[in-house]
């Protein structure tokens, strides 16, 4: 009698294993389904189109913004980014280097974009435009710069604010993104302080997030971390995220740019 | 191995989604807002008349088994009968179960695909519909996960 | 005015397949704003797409299509250079044409 | 005469080193460079205050120790988990467990104390995000260990009995102040830090305990 409980009991754990299996299998199945015909295509085309358009008080292109290789350069920049630029005498990250060559080039107010809550107004053309630099891309290995004093210092912020514990559950991001192979109900956490995490994680942003049908760049990304981290706002463009930015973008050198991707 | 009963049991959800959404060639209309609009099985019974489709293995539904979220479920409606006139996608627990309705002509393939929302794990039909009035389905089971936080 | 669609047609033998992403909020009808009333339905209702002009596909679609609409399909006799047209209607008579060359 | 010109040859060696690679400043001063920047990069937003980003000692010394990748010095351990220890409240009424059902709703739940939730609203547990609990709920996160069976696995046949009490007293502080007995555990301070109720916790309890709640089944 007891045998024959023992051989149930394990029949049910070997049939819930199986079944645990097979539904991340399904769900891999499944997203690979969406990634043909990623709508992240209708930003980037988007972007591409914000580019070259005449806009703005100065009624100019963005055709001579420098993303750091050089006014125009547009193809390779993603994957050095975030990186010191002398201009301005900051590190700054995709996003908020497009919106200082929105300021300088076509005369917008830099300080009001950032103001401008995401998904609204000038903020969606940042996204979109992202969008399309970022896939420009596609394909190439992260590279980011280390051998300004400023990157190597934001670095080294970066890694502190990733271990910050705070708010009110004690978070970091470290609580879930330090560690391999583990999950949030079903979805996977990806190491952010290595690869292959750091560069197919972070540098999966820009992506198209089917929950909500919204294109989120890594600032709303890193917004909505630490939304869910219960900490107070980060504004946009701030040292927080660009640090964090330099943190997970060093972690991530050689890793493969898959942006603009699709997720959850 | 599909016993007899199971196979009408099908045939009738499908005749009266079918009925619900109003598409029977017959009635046919320009935009079918009443088919898109039908929202229960049993609304449909009553006005089910008297054709009853029946499941065919020549009718195809792809999708996938496990949607992580129900705001993009991709699928896709094929067929190798001949003489089909139109296409339907539904998913038999929304709301309005009428998802997309194609309607063929000589010069494209009788497949396509497109992606639905579904509000819970739900059977999904894929239903075609021949010129002389005939209509065969596919039907596959698609279970939806919430996931994430929730936070 | 809607953000133009995405629509690639490639050939392959002697038909082209064809996949079109379009930009719509395709609201249900079925949400509920912040003081809880139903957020009216808003989708894309008629689709068309042509060849070099003439109409190959016609569709009516409901609000359960996904937001970001993606279609695909396959037109037969399509060649390398000829034209795909594709225009959406929605509820609010609010349209879109696009067209892309197959390659 | 040629020891004069090496050591001139050092120098310059030194000064081309410096003016390649400026050092950087010291741990403390990149500690204090990034007080400063996570100061000005936050603001508050809905219940979501700036004191949120003040973190208090034990979770400096927890980072501290994350950040280089060890487990943190025993002594500085054993002083948190007192200090951790002493913030526990029994129940007033004596009462450890509520209702299983709740207590499932409770874990289920992921929302409360983001700045999109609003301030009066009851918290949720996040549980599944990082436990398996009931054997049905499929979707469940792998950072804290499996929960299923919790109660049947400690032999608690009966919660109220004298023999089951050292392990609901455990779990009582355990989710209450996981860091009364694991100085930098990830779990949250459910009962410290106000995240949950007393009765939303003994509705917890209950779902890990009751021999009637389907995770001891």
């Amino acid at each position: 009698m007891k045998k024959i409980v023992i051989a149930l009991g394990l029949i049910g754990l070997s049939a819930f294993a199986l079944a645990q299996k097979s539904s991340s299998d399904s769900i891999a199945e499944y997203r690979q389904m969406l990634q043909d015909g990623n709508p992240a295509d209708l930003f980037e085309a988007k972007g591409e189109g914000l580019w070259v358009q005449k806009r703005g008080p100065k009624n100019a292109t963005l055709e001579k913004c420098d993303l750091g290789k050089g006014p125009g350069v547009v193809k390779g920049a993603w994957v050095e980014l975030p990186r010191y630029f002398a201009d301005t005498g900051r590190v700054q990250d995709l996003e908020s280097r497009l919106v200082t060559c929105m300021q300088e080039l076509q005369g917008f107010n830099a300080d009001e974009i950032a103001k401008t809550p995401f998904g609204k107004d000038e903020q969606n053309n940042v996204t979109a435009i992202a969008t399309w630099v970022a896939a420009e891309s596609k394909g190439m290995k992260f590279n980011l710069s280390q051998s300004h004093i400023e990157e190597r210092k934001m670095y080294e912020v970066g890694k502190r604010i990733f271990f910050m514990r705070g708010g009110s559950h004690d978070f970091a991001c470290a609580t879930c993104h330090a560690q391999d192979d583990k999950r949030i109900r079903l979805q996977d956490l990806p190491n952010l302080t290595k690869n292959p995490g750091a560069g197919n994680g972070f540098g999966a942003w820009p992506a198209y997030r089917v929950s909500n049908g919204q294109m989120w760049g890594a600032q709303l990304r890193l917004n909505d971390c630490y939304r869910q981290q219960r900490f107070p706002y980060p504004m946009f463009g701030s040292d927080v995220t660009i640090a964090l930015g330099v943190y997970m973008g060093v972690n991530g050198k050689g890793g493969e740019t898959v942006a603009p991707a699709i997720k959850r | 191995m599909q016993t007899r009963r199971e196979t009408l049991k099908h045939s009738a959800a499908v005749a009266s989604l079918l009925a619900a959404s109003g598409l029977f060639p017959q009635y046919a209309q320009a935009f079918e807002k009443a088919a898109f609009e039908a929202k229960t099985i049993n609304e449909a019974i009553k006005s089910m008349g008297g054709a009853v489709p029946v499941e065919s293995k020549d009718v195809t539904i792809t999708g996938p088994d496990i949607a992580e979220n129900g705001a993009v479920v991709p699928f896709g409606a094929s067929t190798s009968l001949p003489n089909v006139k139109r296409v339907l996608l539904l998913v038999e627990k929304n709301p309005s179960a009428l998802v997309a309705m194609f309607n063929v002509s000589p010069d494209v393939e009788v497949n396509f695909a497109t992606r639905s929302k579904m509000g819970q794990s739900s059977d999904v039909y894929a239903v075609a519909i021949t010129n002389d009035g005939k209509a065969f389905f596919a039907k596959k089971e698609v279970k939806v996960t919430l996931g994430g936080c929730g936070g | 005015m809607a953000d133009p669609m995405r629509i690639r047609a490639q050939a392959a033998g002697d038909k082209a397949t064809v996949r079109v992403l379009m930009s719509h909020e395709m609201e249900s009808g079925q949400r509920k704003d912040g003081t809880g009333k139903i957020i009216p339905a808003w989708h894309i209702q008629d689709v068309t797409a042509t060849l070099n002009g003439k109409t190959v596909l016609t569709a009516e679609w409901g609000p359960a299509v996904s937001k970001n609409p993606f279609l695909q399909f396959t037109i037969k006799g399509a060649k390398a250079g000829d034209k795909v047209g594709i225009i959406w209607k929605d509820n609010k008579g609010d349209t879109r044409t696009d067209e892309a060359t197959v390659s | 005469m040629q020891s004069k010109y090496l050591l001139s040859f050092t120098a310059l060696a030194v000064t081309v080193l410096t003016a390649c690679t400026t050092p950087l400043p010291s741990s403390a001063d990149l500690d204090k460079l990034t007080k400063d920047v996570v100061a000005r990069s936050f603001r508050a937003e809905g219940q979501a205050q700036l004191d949120r980003v003040n973190p208090d000692e034990d979770n400096l010394l927890c980072a501290q120790a994350d950040q280089s990748g060890t487990t943190i010095d025993e002594k500085l351990a054993t002083a948190i988990e007192a200090r951790n220890m002493q913030t526990i409240k029994m129940p007033a009424d004596g009462k450890f467990l509520g209702d299983f059902k709740e207590g499932e709703k409770i874990a289920q739940s992921g929302s409360g104390k983001t700045w999109t939730d609003k301030a009066d609203a009851a918290n949720g547990g996040n549980c599944y995000n990082c436990h398996q609990i009931s054997k049905e709920e499929l979707s469940y996160g792998t950072l804290g260990p499996s929960l299923y069976n919790y109660g049947k696995m400690r032999g608690v046949a009966n919660p109220s009995s004298q023999e089951s009490k050292p392990v609901v007293e455990y779990t009582w502080v355990k989710i209450n102040n996981p860091r009364a007995y694991n100085a930098c555990s990830s779990m949250p301070r459910f009962g410290h830090k106000g995240v949950l109720t007393e009765m939303q916790i003994k509705h917890v309890m209950a779902l890990l305990l009751d021999p009637a709640s389907p995770v001891n089944k």
